[in-house]
């Protein structure tokens, strides 16, 4: 049963250094309160997994907390490059960033496996690409009719973190609108942390509805605004503006290390 | 630019293009950026009844403006569903229900082949590019595939650094059926599998279209010409445009 | 994009003798007038696929629209067996009856791999079973973990057919309440037949709502009542009451044959 | 019935024995008929957070009165979730997330082996019985699995006709470790997994254990008597019964 924790707590107990972290959010539901009390501890080694890493990748790697990144798309959407991950991987800055990169059909299934309990997932996919040569993919055949299908490993963090809009007392959670792969996310690591905008009485049921019961959650944590700069259906929009900003802010290591300790790591909150 | 009008630009001339290849009733996968300008024009004009899947799970989106990212709340809202990442990758695109999918990328060889991985060595990149995405089973399992790119001698290369999408794929499409880039449409020769520029816009010479392409390109004897924009098309483009302080850069 | 067809016209152009057919309702929003309209018009030599046959498939395989069942759990829910059921594979009447069963595991699995376009689907299960030397099931090791998994064949029908609440005009169809596998069965078939309790101008987004647009689809047929005795939620009950008389009716093949008659095979609409 | 004591029947007194065993928040995976009377009378006395689901995909159900299917829609009313049955078998079933998985049987052997398939050869069976079901993956991926059947020579056989679910198998779970009958209750020894009766309902006597069984019963050296249902229990469980003329039959 969940307990419902202050952040800085969760963190504490939930996320250790060199832990397999997911943070996900498909655009929308973008766990960044989150991601930055992970920054704040200073959290390191840390094996990050993320469907399409943004800008709170490109924080957290930029800020050294990360080993390895896990993914399928990495990039500033509608906006070009993340320059701090594209830094660690082409410098080395602020250290070597190991990839294990998947398409999305591909980490989608990991996912899926790893919620489900199965050691792999699969994918008719992968045949004839390079990633074959630099990912953990195998072919299998199949029993039946004798095709060719690539098998991919299942995804099981040891800490998955989302962000929701609504939690109950009893630490149920419910999200709305695009939903991505939080539920599997959720379900498929050791450990969930789950931020929120507010905790109700009660969770109404409502269209698109995703709900992950409390006893699948290790703590759920009041973070009003906690998905900003992305947004929560039905609380507030996307900043885009600061996504176009962050193209300026990250491409200097100087500016970069200025602009997150001013306002992430002095702070308390998240910067909107 | 030389194709460029004074009256439209290169990515309208684009958008337009591809979305003129849109029956009515299609089923698109779309990505942001210019496919989402060219599906989202074909359902405000000649296909109304074209169906818009993003990836992020939103199933018939109908956008009154281009979303700003994939995940854009204006699709939630306006699908007539929302299902999961893993439903979609399954049900949906593997599952082979996709007329046409959408592409971009920042390499494509002869054979169609498209790199969005990186530029020079995996291991030591020039530039590391974001990634495969979704495009190795678009281009797998889609009837047909679009790539939509600017050509140029380092987009259009013998060889990609990287192979991301294989371009004729054993999957259960066609593969890439159209680039569309800003001086015409190539199309595969459909013996060799090897792309030929089909289509030209207007001021085009194959000339300019070989001078761009770090291949020795084949043109079609008499490639057809390309219709500029009509106002109706632009008049609608840049009704989707989103809100000024909010442009999409692709 | 579904055509919107008279029930009768929409069985007699997708259901052909010695099809694959799976009619799915998972005790709710079961397809009992469409498959009476089948045992109307005779289908002979039918693979029908279903995780839970009960009375309905009691009805066409009593019928003798059968030559095999594809199933997981054949029973008459709460109240014992299915007559028809039992004597076509104790008796052969009124013909034999090939029998493929899964774990209900397994037919799930097999849904959604047919769904997907995958050949198979996996499942953690099977092993040490009676089941494995009975059914189409194999083993597959995992290329990472080198755990034995057991792969299910992708289910494939030529026809799926389900009951929803509600089409609109385009065809596009929602269901609502529990949805079982109705929306696999949509998707892993070759042509599919949905009948609706209602066509309406347009489909209200609902919690736990399934939608499947009308390009899914093969034909749409309004059949109010088409679940009863089953029920459809938010329009009627289950027919409790029924399921119970079917025990007695179903028990003696004569009485079964005149039943059938005169509430099924003489009527053009389904017995409530 | 000689365990029948006057105020209540072998089904209340198995459902009340199944009951006790369940603690608060302990999360089920429960059928129709006696496991759901069991898990019910438990949320509505000692656990009242326990947690039913079943496997039409109802997550959190609350019925006030017992389902009279599987598929009921007061399961689906009262539910924190529904999701679909490929899911219930994937993300909650094999993902490990289950304390107790309720199953019935037509058989059980010593070693906790259950047929729910045929009695007699499976090609020409002599009853043909609803086969599979969810049985053997809630017995392999719940923590602990609670098998409910009547103690008969029938059905307490050396040798199951056909062993539809392993009772322990290789998966994430126990197994079974209870096996509640109309006579008291069984759990596997710790040592060699075969099924002992350790526990005896007022006035059941061993021998009348083992009278009721078709292989040499093990019985506890000094087995538990269980406490009759007590009044509480026993409203409880009559005030979930299904209204007049919809009785369930199990």
């Amino acid at each position: 049963m969940a307990e419902i924790l202050p952040l800085g707590e969760a963190v504490r107990e939930l996320v250790h250094d060199g832990d397999v972290v997911a943070l996900e959010g498909f655009t929308h539901l973008i766990p960044y309160a989150a991601g930055h009390e992970v920054i704040r501890q200073g959290r390191r080694d840390l094996t990050l997994v993320r469907m399409t890493p943004d800008v709170v990748y490109d924080q957290l790697i930029g800020m050294g907390c990360a080993r390895k990144l896990v993914f399928s798309w990495g990039g500033n959407p509608g906006v070009g490059s993340l320059h701090r991950l594209r830094d660690a991987v082409e410098h080395d800055w602020p250290g070597p960033l190991e990839l294990e990169e998947h398409s999305h059909a591909g980490m989608a299934a990991g996912y899926w496996a790893g919620a489900s309990g199965f050691p792999f997932g699969i994918v008719r996919g992968y045949d004839g690409t390079d990633l074959v040569e630099h990912t953990r993919v195998e072919p299998i055949t199949c029993p039946f009719t004798g095709e060719r299908v690539a098998a991919v490993p299942a995804i099981r963090p040891d800490v998955g973190i989302v962000h929701a809009q609504q939690a109950d007392e009893a630490g149920n959670v419910q999200l709305w609108g695009i939903s991505g792969v939080q539920k599997e996310a959720v379900l498929s690591s050791r450990r969930a942390l789950v931020t929120v905008e507010e905790v109700v009485p009660v969770l109404e049921p409502r269209p698109t509805a995703v709900f992950l019961p409390g006893w699948t959650i290790t703590a759920v944590c009041l973070a009003p605004g906690g998905a900003r700069p992305s947004y929560a259906h039905g609380y507030y929009d996307r900043d885009n503006a600061f996504y176009l900003r962050w193209d300026e802010v990250s491409r200097d290591r100087d500016r970069f290390r200025e602009w997150m300790a001013e306002h992430v790591v002095e702070r308390e909150v998240s910067p909107v | 630019m030389s194709v460029a009008a004074p009256t439209y630009t290169a990515d309208e001339m684009m958008a337009v293009a591809a979305a003129r290849r849109l029956q009515d009733g299609t089923v698109c996968f779309v990505g942001i950026g210019l496919p989402s300008q060219a599906a989202n024009l074909a359902r405000a004009t000649h296909a109304p009844a074209a169906v818009l899947i993003y990836e992020s799970g939103t199933i018939g989106a109908k956008p009154a403006r281009l979303p700003l990212s994939i995940g854009d709340g204006e699709l939630a809202e306006t699908a007539d569903a929302v299902v999961s990442v893993p439903e979609i990758f399954t049900y949906w695109l593997q599952g082979g229900r996709i007329d046409v999918g959408f592409l971009g990328a920042a390499q494509i060889d002869p054979g169609g082949n498209l790199n969005s991985t990186v530029i020079g060595d995996y291991e030591r990149p020039k530039v590391r590019l974001p990634g495969a995405g979704g495009a190795p089973e678009i281009a797998s399992w889609c009837r047909e595939t679009f790539v939509m790119l600017r050509q140029t001698p380092r987009t259009f290369v013998e060889r990609v650094d990287f192979l991301t999408t294989v371009g004729r794929p054993r999957g259960g499409g066609a593969g890439v059926t159209c680039v569309v880039t800003d001086l015409g449409l190539l199309e595969p020769d459909a013996e060799t599998g090897e792309l030929v520029m089909t289509e030209l816009y207007a001021e085009v010479t194959a000339d300019d279209a070989q001078q761009a392409t770090g291949w020795d390109l084949a043109v079609a004897a008499d490639p057809r010409s390309v219709e500029p924009p009509t106002t109706e098309e632009l008049d609608a483009l840049r009704a989707l445009e989103p809100v000024a302080g909010e442009t999409v850069v692709s």
